[in-house]
């Protein structure tokens, strides 16, 4: 399988702050690949520099083979690679379908709004006006966008955070489908619950180092992972 | 070449002076945040506050501390009546009120005083000191110590005495503050109150220095934001930093390229910081 | 809304000539001030940045404009001089904007205005402090209203269109969330861009036409603070209703401040700088008229 | 009985209800000007109360009052440019006494021009002024580059070997005007002119020029500006300690205001000026120059200045053409003024084709024991030279 997205020594810090320091991992098409680590571990600044909202201090990010390292956010949205926020940021003087024409017209893709309205359950909603959706609805409507971009590569910032189970299960299957469809998938997820079913391989990063990946299983045998997850003390509990 | 100390001499003088001018305008936009652009007119209400006591026949003695006073309590009202009512909206929109209020205030100094240059011309202060072949007119050289003095109370307050840490406290973060039982309001109109009552002192020191006329709010708050975006805010070294850069840049270009050119050439300098250099060249808190 | 520009544009070019020259003059600075308002929006409702110095641009263009009419150039190549010029200078805003923002935008690009006055007063090929006295014909008033009634019309179905267009509402994507709108593909640099050019082009246009009405400029005139704050006064009160409100307010400011100033012209500035302040303070958010 | 009645009542109607020809003046009373402006104002009104006192100016065979409108333009050049719009649309006055100051003639010239209303100005010395095409603008002052040429030539002429020559201004297209007149008569004088430099009008501290001129030390200081601007080079000069030999001031030494700013420092100041109380002229309205000065002694217990007198001269000639073309129509009354030749108290009075005067010279005096004393073309008195030190 052709690789999707290579990732080699990212490294970001922020004034004296080292936040990532040699983050090297890759993710094949048709793939979900998860990513845990504690809070403040250098998961969104991750998914910041893969989507070029920020730009790496040091090292290559690689897209479908072509080295996309200093390549401007809209460029890599029109390459292929969608993503939604840890925080929502839908545009609120747009309705939701106002937002997907957005998306349409600039990516200049041809896919249709009502389809992939339908897709993630907002085709109700479509004349609403984006501030008066409640943050799963708004979850959605991100996703929704990022699919306008008919994308290779998805990057998903803690959707589930927040969201009630009913839409956890209804978003979930809509990930499914899309892995079917081929998509490359990379989600940052503290859910575990409802990210263990759609990962193949899971990345676990602490304090900036990448210091388990591979397949989802081996993960929480690992010492170091459970130390970094949940703490010295009770680093041996439940074995 | 003493040409060059010459100039260095009126630099510093100048520097002096520039600092106390812009002490208020720093505390309240970096107390406060807000970028007062009526300074300028509190100023000048301070120089003709200390004109007309003066042509009352009171001692300076007298005029300036009733100055000073009337300053605090003008800070507070201003506060109360005018900035708390806008303060959680866009900070835009004070920008708008400031520039109203500055508008008004000038009007009213050219209603009451007519549009006529005044000047405060003591006649002890009139001559100037020769060290060798150096020169230091009298009022500058009185208004440099009398600036100085000053600045040097305002550190002590600020450093010594509790309220002068909650001030800074607030100015370098406000929710820590709060969380520590300081009450931004008040602190908010301690600040505008001390930085209104240093307004209307270095106004009167302005009346010592050079005529003056109620237009000449513009250029006096301009000074003061330049010396707070290139010094930057929250400390004392980038007032003094700040206001000796503005100084030497006006006194050397109006030497060598002529007094036209003193106000172009620190425009120039201040567009430049604002563009690459935003917090200042000492400054802690982002301008 | 077609409605209201077709009612402007009869009213409009009928008024002149039934009425006296008092009341031209109002209705020129009504229109001047609505234009102002309108070309500063293309920067301030539809991106988010106040250009509080946006009348350097006018400036520059009245200086353009005299500059060339009075070494005797003719009228039309002056006037579109005078637009070209200042919508060039208008991009050394662009380093600035990508900085700065809201109100330290708004505070730079005024002194970036200032420092223009005082460099055309200090540079002698520009007039110096003289500034110009242009000799121009009786109807010089006459043609200078139906200017800024072109500028009004033009500007004001440029802002209905751009309001219903996709352009129009990713310029909104863009104000609302830079970040976000770059994830949809939508590269914010030309339509920055684009609105420099056009906000600099129309104030340059009004420039060369306030030359024409006022036939003498110097400095302190065509680059006044005051100007600025008129006009973001104005855009304050209409921050809800882009499309009325400057328009409606200009109207209602020049004729309540111009009518002020004939009769006593010694209370102007305190009354303009006093309704300032309790109109901002009465309408911080602007007034609430329709969703438009 | 009812007849007659009916007949006086008619006359003292007639009396009464005389007709009134309407003038009008923005001036600034307040501002930088001040001074100066309400000299001109002053000028106006005495104009205007002498011609009342006499029945009125005559048109034909009817006799109009006279009444002048005044606004103050607070010395602001687009202030006066807009109250003379407003004097002449809003109050219907298409007959406009000048402004004082060269930047407001300057301003205001083009909007008298537009409306096709008429001036005669007796404030503004700027040649640009004439250099527009303007045809019903009237200027009674000479222009402002024989004042310099004038300080410079009797500067010469006092001391042949005074050489170094420093030469400050405001920049104002007056002072401006004055400054490039006295540089060219230096240079074909062979001076050395050590410093030229101008200041922006507004300023009220000159301590960088003070600074320079200390430095250079030259015999002969011309300082070209209003009278804020004079005063404040004095004090200046003093206070930096510069002491030239010959020191030449435009504008404020002809103010008594002057020597009672500056007392003692005045003394040895040449100011050059368009008219001195010394001059001998007849009059049509005041009937001479000295019974004029005698009636200004009288009421104001001081000697006349150029201002007032030029004011003045500008009423009377402004009346002579009306009654000349025997209409109130602008146009005629123009045609009247274009080809007048007129000796008034401030000298004779004729138009070139620009609406120049070119047939009155200048004068300079100097401040001699706090009077100005005439030194220059004629000596009323010998001038001091040099310059008595600063005290």
């Amino acid at each position: 399988m052709e690789k999707v997205i290579e990732v080699v020594e990212i490294k970001k810090a922020f004034g004296g702050n080292k936040v990532l320091e040699g983050v090297s991992f890759s993710a094949e098409a048709g793939k979900v690949l998860g990513i845990i680590g504690p809070n403040g571990s250098g998961k969104t600044t991750l998914i910041n520099i893969l989507s070029g909202v920020l730009t790496q201090d040091h090292g290559k990010v690689l897209f479908m083979g072509m080295d996309i390292s200093h390549e401007k956010a809209y460029v890599r949205a029109k390459l292929g690679i969608g993503r939604t926020f840890q925080i929502p940021r839908a545009f609120p003087s747009l309705t939701v379908w106002e937002n997907l024409q957005l998306a349409q017209l600039h990516s200049g893709k041809e896919v249709s709004i009502e389809s992939v309205l339908k897709r993630v359950g907002l085709y109700e909603l479509r004349g609403r006006y984006s501030d008066k959706l409640s943050l799963a609805q708004r979850k959605r409507l991100e996703l929704a966008r990022a699919l306008m971009l008919k994308p290779k590569l998805l990057l998903l910032d803690e959707v589930f955070a927040g969201m009630n189970p009913a839409s956890i299960w209804e978003v979930s299957e809509v990930i499914k489908g899309l892995k079917e469809e081929g998509l490359c998938i990379i989600m940052v997820e503290h859910v575990l619950s409802a990210l263990m079913p759609l990962v193949d391989e899971i990345i676990v990063l602490a304090d900036g180092r990448v210091i388990y990946w591979g397949d989802k299983y081996g993960a929480f045998k690992e010492e170091k992972v459970r130390r970094a997850y949940l703490g010295e003390k009770y680093s041996s509990f439940g074995v | 070449m003493e040409i060059i100390f010459q100039l260095l001499i009126d630099a510093l003088l100048l520097a002096g002076y520039y600092a106390l001018l812009s002490s208020g305008f720093s505390l309240m936009w970096g107390v406060s945040g807000i970028i007062n652009l009526a300074y300028g007119s509190f100023v000048l209400v301070g120089a003709y506050l200390v004109y007309t006591f003066h042509l009352l026949e009171m001692s300076l003695f007298l005029a300036f501390p009733l100055t000073v006073a009337l300053g605090l309590i003008s800070g507070v009202v201003l506060q109360h009546l005018l900035i708390n009512r806008l303060i959680n909206y866009e900070p835009f929109t004070l920008l708008v009120l400031t520039f109203g209020f500055d508008m008004l205030l000038s009007n009213l100094l050219n209603f009451f005083f007519k549009a006529d240059v005044r000047s405060l011309t003591l006649e002890s202060l009139s001559g100037s000191l020769f060290v060798s072949h150096f020169i230091v007119p009298y009022n500058k050289l009185l208004v440099f110590l009398l600036s100085f003095l000053a600045i040097l109370a305002l550190q002590l307050y600020l450093k010594g005495t509790w309220t002068g840490k909650a001030i800074r406290a607030v100015s370098f973060d406000r929710v820590g503050a709060e969380l520590c039982g300081i009450n931004p309001g008040k602190i908010y109109t301690i600040s505008t109150s001390l930085a209104t009552a240093l307004a209307m002192l270095s106004g009167g020191f302005y009346a010592l220095l050079q005529g003056f006329t109620p237009f000449d709010s513009g250029g006096i708050t301009l000074k003061a934001f330049f010396v707070c975006v290139v010094g930057g805010l929250g400390n004392v070294h980038g007032l003094l930093l700040g206001s000796l850069v503005l100084a030497l840049s006006e006194v050397f270009s109006g030497f060598y390229l002529g007094e036209g050119w003193k106000v172009v050439i620190s425009l120039v300098i201040l567009v430049l910081f604002l563009l690459w250099k935003p917090q200042g060249v000492a400054g802690v808190k982002y301008a | 809304m077609l409605k209201l520009l077709s009612f402007i544009f009869v009213v409009g070019c009928l008024f002149p000539l039934f009425a006296n020259p008092y009341w031209l003059r109002i209705a020129s600075s009504a229109l001047l001030l609505s234009s102002l308002s309108y070309a500063h929006n293309l920067l301030f409702y539809f991106l988010g940045y106040p250009a509080f110095g946006g009348i350097a641009f006018f400036g520059l263009g009245a200086y353009t404009f005299s500059f060339l009419y009075s070494k005797g150039f003719p009228l039309i190549p002056s006037l579109l001089l005078s637009m070209l010029i200042p919508s060039l200078s208008a991009l050394i805003l662009l380093p600035i904007m990508l900085r700065l923002k809201s109100h330290y935008f708004a505070i730079s690009t005024l002194a970036l205005q200032v420092m223009l006055m005082e460099l055309v007063e200090n540079i002698e090929f520009f007039g110096g402090t003289k500034g110009y006295a242009l000799n121009l014909s009786h109807h010089a008033n006459i043609i200078a209203y139906y200017l800024f009634l072109l500028a009004l019309l033009g500007l004001f179905l440029f802002v209905i269109l751009l309001e219903r267009s996709v352009f129009g509402r990713t310029l909104k994507a863009i104000k609302e969330d830079e970040t976000a709108s770059l994830t949809l593909g939508i590269n914010p640099m030309p339509y920055k861009l684009s609105m420099l050019l056009l906000m600099g082009m129309s104030l340059g246009f009004l420039g060369g036409a306030f030359s024409i009405w006022s036939a003498y400029i110097d400095a302190s005139t065509v680059f006044n603070p005051t100007l600025s704050v008129k006009t973001f006064f104005v855009l304050i009160l209409s921050l809800n209703s882009p499309i009325y409100g400057p328009f409606l307010w200009s109207l209602f400011f020049e004729m309540f401040f111009e009518t002020l100033w004939s009769n006593f012209p010694q209370m102007h500035g305190i009354l303009l700088g006093l309704g300032i302040m309790l109109l901002i303070l009465a309408f911080p958010r602007g007034l609430k008229w329709k969703r438009s | 009985m009812g007849v007659i009645w009916g007949l006086l009542l008619a006359l003292l109607s007639v009396a009464f209800s005389q007709d009134v020809i309407r003038f009008g003046a923005a001036v600034s009373l307040t501002g930088k000007f001040a001074k100066e402006g309400q000299l001109v104002k002053r000028g106006y009104e005495l104009w205007k109360e002498r011609v009342n006192a006499s029945g009125g100016i005559k048109v034909g065979n009817k006799r109009y009052k006279v009444d002048i409108v005044y606004y103050d333009d607070q010395s602001d050049p687009l202030t006066s440019a807009r109250l003379v719009e407003k004097l002449i649309i809003e109050d219907k006055i298409n007959f406009i006494l000048g402004p004082y100051g060269s930047a407001q003639v300057f301003s205001v010239a083009p909007i008298v021009e537009k409306y096709g209303a008429l001036m005669v100005q007796a404030g503004g010395a700027s040649s640009e002024i004439y250099k527009k095409g303007y045809k019903n603008i009237f200027g009674l002052y000479t222009v402002a580059p024989f004042y310099g040429r004038d300080l410079v030539e009797l500067a010469t002429k006092l001391d042949k070997d005074a050489k170094r020559i420093a030469i400050i201004y405001e920049k104002d297209i007056f002072s401006e005007d004055v400054a490039s007149g006295a540089l060219e008569h230096a240079k074909k004088k062979g001076l050395e002119v050590v410093l030229y430099e101008g200041y922006p009008k507004q300023v009220q501290d000159l301590s960088s020029l003070m600074q320079k001129i200390r430095l250079l030390k030259p015999d002969i200081v011309i300082g070209s500006g209003h009278f804020q601007d004079a005063v404040l080079t004095v004090k200046q000069l003093k206070q930096f300690g510069i002491n030239p030999k010959f020191l030449g001031l435009t504008v404020g030494p002809a103010l008594p205001a002057f020597v009672q700013a500056l007392g003692e420092d005045a003394e040895g100041i040449f100011g050059p000026v368009q008219w001195s109380p010394a001059l001998k002229y007849k009059d049509p309205v005041f009937g001479s120059t000295e019974e004029f000065v005698k009636l200004y002694r009288e009421r104001f217990n001081s000697d006349p200045e150029y201002h007032v007198a030029g004011a003045v001269a500008a009423g009377v000639v402004f009346q002579k053409a009306i009654e000349d073309a025997g209409s109130l129509e602008v146009d005629k009354v123009r045609d009247a003024l274009r080809k007048i030749k007129l000796e008034t108290l401030f000298g004779v009075v004729g138009f070139d084709e620009t609406g120049k005067i070119i047939t009155k010279p200048m004068a300079i005096i100097q401040i001699q024991k706090g009077r100005h004393v005439t030194v220059y073309p004629f000596e009323e008195a010998k001038p001091i030279y040099p310059k008595p030190q600063w005290k």
